[in-house]
């Protein structure tokens, strides 16, 4: 899929991925002085976490273009890490006793 | 099938309930057993080399095994909804009203089992780790705080009135233990850093239970069922149940908190 | 002695190379290598009285400058790729150097930040938070410890492949540029993670 | 591809010990994990007599207890340990996967070798040093670890220090089995012969590939969880320690904060998958035999893999119900309840096929088979045991209680092992070219089969009269335990008997590989790929790739004068 012709057409490509998450990062640390709400706070920054993730991945790593194979067992782990990380809370959560010592 | 599996006396109210379902669970487990091993030995006689020298490429033409397998998916289901989670959410969900209970600490250490009752007053006295002293004081009761003055500890003696909801607030000082009832189809994790409440209605007394096993000595036992160390096997405490006149007789006589309780620590 | 088939050429049934698909699951298991601390990070959190915030007690520019930076390893990785596409060994070379440059400034930094919580009396030690925090990054700057040793292989040593084999060369660059990518990805999670929540 | 053996001899160190042949690494691996569960028995029998006999002098090895020959309870809970971890992770999943998979798997799908050969022998020796940090680990103050094979903190964080070697084996064991899962995924997806599609693939290389899948995913969160410990252990964090901690008297200093449940979930988030680790490759080894043995396919094949499949993924969503006892709320431990049930189905349909597969066959009763329709009702008793264990309130009465060991016993041991069994004998022609003694075996069989349900049936009485495990005396202070106690001695004495019953396999082994009978290179006529060529096979595995035409379990076909049609044999249908 990548030719020798090609790979230098995506130099700008990559350039432009790094110039975004540049700039999601500071993004990402000037709403940390912004004081929002617990929750939207965290749910801010994830979801830019999110987004610099799926560029490093999708263009730095090729998933654009890569196998159903792959994302076959990229969606199954992920999937696995839901259900461990749901489940986790959920037994946090569910958790019958209270904490001896405050 | 409850005389084959032997389960011990039972001697509590929800017990019962435990025991229909691991009976239950064995009859399935048991029909499925000897069903399978009549198929199992029939084919391997009917069809040994010796008898059926030419194989058939088909093999069985029947779909009686769908049956069967659904058949186990509805009984399990049945099971489950029926009978185990309901189960499980009355013993774990639907606590007797504190007012109505007889409330009991139990702190699990290596390797006994420390009883805090609240005393008269009802309230139990304030406790602090600072305070521990193995010897004289294993739960670290504040002698300043007055409600720790009419309490009344032991160790590894759980005395309990016949037929009034027992309501324990488990918790440990060091390891996981388990406290474990047999008898009483008892079993909970004491988790350190965590208090847990665990609750079960006495149905025997000591007196009859005694004389069910036709021994004089007998006692229901708590057994701790968590490795917890290399004295994990003698980590043994004992359960009496009195009736209501008998176990308000025994607290009476029990020295409150400054003097040592009843001491039962095993040999070392 | 090279007869298993597909070490360079795709599988016309499956598109991958061995390699490939290779580093792939290689990947999986890692993101529940971090998926597992992730969630006894929220386990921890969820159960805990009072939780600090991080950009308290760290230092958030000083992480800032360190993710900018690895962001750039990535790039520079890329392009020592896409240079060995095109042939350009030399190009290849400067760029894979880069990489292992500020890779190296990575570890130098996060050292720094390391001998500052030393300094101030602050140990994996000290609180539940510290601890998490150390151990993440910890395991963290080892795989990049990790990378750097394989990309200075690949540097050195083992850039003799590229006159004997340079298909499988590139090859190779390619896998040891998705596990560096994901070295990436994995600090673009623990950034706000460790120091912005 | 002609040219496949390149016939320059190989220094010895280069074949023998840093090989790089799949077939040279699987026997390291068998040798090695076989040395291991002997030695895993030998700490059991130890601990099987301080049961029937608690507190008189061990003999033979006594005086390696120092004292006066009794076994201390404090080494009594290291044997305990030990006998588990070595069991689970050096000696069953080594020679279900490291040595049957690795010799197997490449034949059976035509391959050369396994995709990455270096990888492969980096899996085997970080197995090997895994397996050193163990042995070292009985060796340092204190003794090998004592926390059980579970490792539950805190208990096992104040633990001496053979719990961190404990700690740093399992990372090694952890990388040896990753290393292993990624090339026998890449192997088996990507080295395939010609023709053969997912459907024409042996039973026994899908229940490899599931069971790498299952390590790949499951592994990691137990490394994480190992690292977390370790520093705890090391580091004095407190990630499994909550605060206000009392050990003997002392307050323990420590941050506090963590949580003991935690590490549970961890451990059994790896845990419960392995216990399919440890069954998957029994399930082949037996579907196997059993096609060859009753000369006919196997019935329902393709439900049988679908089956597997849905287990592998289910087996990653029930693993608390080993911490119902925790202190879990309704809600969770109903979803883990219903999960429970639910993964027992594709058991009991993989058991159905098997069972109707003996339909309508021509059985030939052979050593192999034998230990293979042990298997059967052996797993069906262990899986069975499983259902009240998985419904929570029959669980208050059970966990923690010998019915909980009896139910794992009969699955890994006169199931797992006796399957492994089943593939020793029936692989070994391929291997030496000899076949092991049939009578030799038939002893080996009911001797093992009728001294292994003494051991494991009255675990049952015990766990269900409330009899906990891991108790040095085996009960013997307990009231309740009083009526079963009888069965510690009769468990005992059936222990020894099934190791005096090992003394005719390992000489049939040792004998066979000299003096064994000469056969053929298909003495069993099998269909598969992995008789197509020489016993043993040449470096390289195959003259030429084979290309596959049909099914893996083409027996008796109709209109055809021989019983069997190879997967390879290019000639048309009837
Ligand atoms: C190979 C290993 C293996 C396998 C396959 C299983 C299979 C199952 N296990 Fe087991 N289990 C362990 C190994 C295994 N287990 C271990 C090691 C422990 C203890 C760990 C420790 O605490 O140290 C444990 C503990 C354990 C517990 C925790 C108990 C406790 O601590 O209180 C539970 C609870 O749910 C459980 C459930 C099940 C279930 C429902 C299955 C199901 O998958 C079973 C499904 C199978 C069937 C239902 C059988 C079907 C067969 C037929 C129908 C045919 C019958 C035919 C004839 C008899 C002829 N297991
Ligand atoms: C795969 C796992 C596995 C296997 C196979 C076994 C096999 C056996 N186990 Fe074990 N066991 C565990 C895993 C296993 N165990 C675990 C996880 C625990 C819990 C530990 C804990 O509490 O933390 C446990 C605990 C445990 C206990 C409970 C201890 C206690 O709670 O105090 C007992 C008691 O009898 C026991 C007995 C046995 C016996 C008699 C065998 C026998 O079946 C052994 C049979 C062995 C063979 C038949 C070996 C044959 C091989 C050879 C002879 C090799 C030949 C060599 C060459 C050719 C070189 N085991
Ligand atoms: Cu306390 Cu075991
Ligand atoms: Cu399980």
């Amino acid at each position: 899929m990548n030719t020798a012709s090609g790979a230098s057409g995506h130099a700008r490509t990559y350039l432009l991925v790094f110039g975004t998450l540049a700039m999601l990062t500071i993004v990402t640390v000037a709403a940390g002085y912004v004081s929002f709400p617990a929750g939207l706070g965290i749910a801010i920054a994830l979801v830019i976490a999110t987004v610099k993730g799926s560029l490093v991945a999708a263009y730095f790593m090729h998933l654009l273009h890569e196998q159903k194979a792959i994302y076959w067992l990229l969606l199954f782990t992920l999937l696995l890490l839901l259900i461990m990380f749901g489940l986790f809370i959920g037994s946090a959560l569910d958790q019958g006793g209270i904490p001896s010592v405050s | 099938m409850e005389q084959l599996l032997g389960l011990p006396v039972l001697a509590s109210a929800h017990g019962g309930e435990i025991d229909r379902l691991i009976i239950l669970t064995h009859w399935l487990m048991a029909v499925l057993l000897v069903g399978w091993a009549v198929f199992f030995i029939y084919a391997l006689i009917r069809f040994r080399a010796g008898k059926n020298p030419q194989a058939s490429y088909i093999g069985l033409e029947s779909h009686y095994n769908t049956y069967v397998e659904t058949g186990v998916a509805v009984i399990e289901t049945i099971l489950l909804i029926g009978f185990a989670i309901p189960t499980w959410g009355m013993v774990k969900n639907e606590f007797p009203e504190e007012s109505d209970a007889v409330v009991v600490r139990v702190v699990a250490e290596q390797f006994a089992w420390n009883v805090h009752y609240a005393g008269a007053d009802g309230v139990f006295g304030r406790t602090s780790i600072e305070l521990i002293d193995t010897e004289i004081n294993p739960l670290g009761l504040d002698s300043s705080d007055p409600y720790a003055a009419d309490d009344i500890t032991t160790i590894n003696q759980l005395h309990l009135p016949l037929d009034k909801p027992a309501l324990i607030y488990l918790s440990s000082k060091d390891v996981l233990h388990s406290f474990g009832l047999p008898e009483f189809r008892v079993k909970q994790d004491a988790v350190p850093g965590l208090i847990i409440p665990v609750w079960f209605v006495p149905t025997l007394s000591t007196a009859d239970f005694r004389k069910l096993k036709g021994s004089e000595t007998i006692n229901y036992e708590i057994a701790c069922a968590q490795l917890c160390g290399l004295g994990h096997y003698r980590m043994r405490g004992y359960v009496t149940i009195d009736t209501e006149d008998e176990y308000n007789t025994w607290l009476a006589e029990q020295e409150p908190f400054g003097v040592a309780g009843e001491d039962d620590w095993e040999d070392w | 002695m090279e007869m298993i088939p597909y070490t360079v050429e795709a599988r016309e049934d499956t598109g991958m190379n061995n390699a490939k698909l290779g580093i792939w699951l290689f990947l999986a298991s890692e993101v529940m290598l971090f998926g597992g601390l992730f969630s006894a990070y929220v386990f921890l959190r969820l159960g805990a009285p009072a939780w600090p915030e991080g950009g308290s007690i760290l230092s958030v520019p000083i992480a800032t400058f360190n993710t900018l930076i690895l962001i750039g390893s990535s790039v520079t990785m890329v392009f020592s790729w896409t240079a060995l596409k095109e042939n350009d060994f030399g190009k290849y070379r400067l760029y894979l150097g880069v990489t292992i440059l500020l890779a190296l400034l990575f570890l130098a930094v996060k050292s720094f930040e390391y001998s500052e919580k030393f300094s101030h009396h602050l140990y994996p030690s000290s609180s539940t938070f510290m601890a998490i925090y150390f151990t993440l990054t910890g395991l963290h700057a080892l795989h990049i410890l990790g990378g750097i040793i394989v990309n200075g292989y690949f540097w050195g040593p083992g850039s003799k492949m590229w006159t004997s084999d340079p298909e499988r060369f590139t090859n190779r660059i390619e896998i040891a540029g998705l596990y560096w990518h994901f070295v990436d990805l994995v600090w673009i999670f623990l950034f706000p993670v460790l120091y912005l929540l | 591809m002609t040219e496949s053996n390149n016939h320059h001899e190989l220094v010895f160190w280069r074949k023998y010990i840093f090989s790089q042949d799949h077939k040279m690494i699987g026997l390291q691996y068998g040798i090695t994990a076989l040395s291991f569960m002997l030695f895993g028995f030998s700490l059991m029998l130890v601990m099987r007599w301080q049961l029937a006999y608690p507190e008189t002098p061990v003999p033979l090895i006594g005086w390696l207890l120092g004292d006066d020959g009794i076994l201390l309870p404090e080494v009594y809970n290291s044997l305990g340990a030990m006998h588990g971890t070595i069991m689970v992770f050096l000696g069953i999943v080594p020679l279900a996967v490291g040595a049957a998979g690795n010799y197997i798997v490449p034949l059976q799908i035509g391959a050369p070798d396994m995709a990455f050969p270096k990888l492969n022998m980096a899996s085997y020796w970080a197995y090997f040093i895994g397996g050193v940090i163990m042995i070292v680990s009985f060796f340092v103050p204190g003794g090998a670890a004592n926390s059980g094979w579970t490792s539950y903190p805190p208990l096992s964080v104040i633990a001496t220090t053979g719990q961190t070697l404990w700690l740093f084996g399992m990372i090694a064991l952890i990388t040896s089995s990753l290393l292993g899962a990624i090339n026998f995924i890449v192997t088996i997806v990507q080295l395939r012969a010609p023709g053969l599609t997912w459907m024409r693939l042996p039973f026994f290389v899908w229940t490899q590939l599931i069971t790498a899948f299952l390590l790949l995913l499951a592994f990691p969160p137990l490394e994480a969880a190992g690292v977390l410990q370790l520093m705890d252990r090391l580091a004095a964090t407190s990630f499994f320690m909550p605060s206000g901690l009392v050990v003997s008297g002392q307050i323990l200093e420590a941050s506090g904060g963590g949580s003991p449940i935690l590490w549970q979930h961890l451990f059994w988030f790896l845990a419960h998958p392995e216990v399919y680790v440890l069954i998957l490759p029994a399930m082949g080894i037996v579907a196997e035999v059993i096609a060859n043995n009753t000369r006919k396919p196997l019935w329902g094949l393709k439900p049988m893999i679908y089956s597997t499949i849905f287990l592998g993924f289910m087996s990653f969503t029930v693993w608390a119900h080993h911490m119902y006892m925790t202190g879990m709320g309704t809600t969770i431990s109903a979803f883990f309840q219903t999960t429970t049930m639910i993964i027992s189905i594709p058991s009991v349909v993989i058991l159905s096929a098997l069972f109707i597969s003996l339909w309508g066959g021509s059985i030939r009763f052979n050593t192999p088979m034998l230990f293979a329709l042990g298997f059967l009702p052996m797993f069906g008793i262990g899986g069975l045991t499983g259902l009240p264990l998985g419904l929570a309130a029959a669980d208050i009465h059970l966990h923690d209680t010998y019915y909980v060991i009896g139910h794992f016993h009969y699955v890994v041991a006169p199931g797992t092992i006796f399957a492994l069994f089943a593939g020793i004998y029936y692989w070994f022609p391929k291997v030496t070219g000899r076949r092991m003694n049939e009578t030799l075996g038939k002893i080996h069989f009911w001797g093992s089969i009728i001294a292994i349900n003494g051991i494991f049936f009255p675990m049952f009485i015990q766990g269900l009269a409330g009899v906990s495990r891991r108790m040095w005396d085996g009960g013997a202070g307990y009231a309740h335990a009083q009526d079963v106690l009888w069965g510690n001695e009769v468990m005992s004495i059936a222990a020894g008997m099934l190791m005096l019953f090992q003394i005719p396999f390992v000489i049939n082994i040792i004998r066979s590989i000299k003096h064994g009978e000469k056969v053929d290179d298909n003495p069993w006529q099998a269909t598969t790929l992995e008789w197509t060529t020489p016993s043993p096979p040449p470096h390289g595995n195959f003259a030429a790739l084979p290309t596959v035409y049909r099914g893996p379990y083409e027996y008796s076909v109709p209109g055809r004068d021989k019983d069997f049609w190879p997967q390879s044999d290019p000639e048309e249908g009837a």
